[in-house]
């Protein structure tokens, strides 16, 4: 498969959905040595601290979450003994069931690279300016995950 | 006018705008800005007392003494909710 | 995607390459209170101790190897608050960089599918059947892991 | 006979073969089969002894009191390499 692999493409805040053999081959084709990769994907549940959710749609900070997402990338690089890693999150409505983010995290051992990749998506969650709207059957509602 | 850029909830607090202008002197401290949000528009000011909205300043966080120009890209930031 | 979905297809001992894509699928049909997705992919490193590795060959106890990672299916349903888990392993002959193990489990919250992709293979390495041979430049080694 | 399988790299200590016969009687432990192995083949006896090899009886894991019937599925089980 043929993906290009600069660091642009490894770090994309985009509306359509991605395939992750693709977005695999990204991070695998960086290097041999990748023996383990730890990936996180984020999916639309139906449901939310007790309601229910028929759809939703994630607003981005244009500029700002690209340049997290990227700090995101290279802080892990840094602090993890790890290959690569990839961040991507979509925005846009979003239905039921579909993706929303994917973190790809490849290592030499799978220790670093399950260690990197939940710090990444837990670091997405604390810097990145994205915000979700979820639509309920009792009306449309801002999600505030972290007050 | 500083242009101050609104994402998410805040847009329902002032009518669904996504943009505010504010009258500002070139110089002024983020503080400063707060303060006159509490008076246009007491909803916002008290989110950004509670610290639950921060400021970002070219799209970085800004602490309350950072100062401004009329060219900074300016926005109100409520809590993240992205990763899923 | 039509994928099939029975529990036979969650765990497999296989010669044959898989799509994460399409292994994905039969997850996350499961459920749409799925939320957060966390997999484990494993794949051969041209490099393994301090030594080159050209290529690589699985060899399994055909019977006992299914039957210990359909233990290890179920008992991370039942220890762990996810929703499903996949687990897949290779065997035969396998190129460097190609796929060898995939582990994927779904749940409503990335924490609990994060400790249980952990586990499976961490427990599958521990009591599956499966053998390896490295083929190097110094001629071809069975590899002990766990000695 | 008694029908031993092997795997991995134990069929180097025996000539390339996955497969060897033991002459037990119905009844007999694991540990009597690893005596009698300590005999024929004693670089796979010491494997045992030193429990770097485990024997499994019916695809599970065997005790060395385990009993073993000539129907038993009996196989000899190097150290895993599974999991990348």
């Amino acid at each position: 498969m043929a993906v290009e692999t600069d660091a642009d493409m490894l770090v994309r805040v985009q509306e359509g959905n991605f395939s992750i053999d693709q977005e695999l081959e990204r991070v695998r084709a960086r290097s041999t040595k990748i023996g383990g990769i730890a990936m996180f994907l984020g999916t639309a549940r139906d449901h939310s601290k007790g309601h229910d959710v028929s759809s939703m749609a994630f607003e981005h900070y244009e500029g700002m979450a690209q340049k997290k997402l990227k700090e995101i990338r290279e802080r892990a690089l840094q602090d993890f003994d790890i290959i690569e890693a990839l961040v991507l999150h979509r925005y846009g409505p979003i239905e039921i069931g579909e993706n929303i983010v994917l973190i790809i995290v490849g290592a030499q051992h799978r220790a670093d690279a399950f260690k990197a990749c939940q710090w990444c998506i837990d670091e997405l969650k604390k810097i990145t300016p994205i915000w979700k709207m979820e639509y309920t059957p009792q009306g449309d509602v801002w999600v505030e995950e972290h007050p | 006018m500083f242009q101050v850029r609104l994402f998410g909830m805040l847009k329902t607090l002032v009518a669904g705008s996504n943009m505010l202008e504010m009258p500002l002197a070139d110089g002024a401290l983020v503080k400063d800005l707060v303060d006159s949000l509490k008076v246009e528009y007491p909803e916002l000011g008290k989110l950004l007392e509670q610290k639950k909205v921060v400021v970002s300043v070219n799209q970085e966080i800004a602490h309350w003494e950072t100062a401004l120009v009329e060219s900074d890209e300016i926005a109100l930031l409520p809590p993240f909710a992205g990763g899923a």
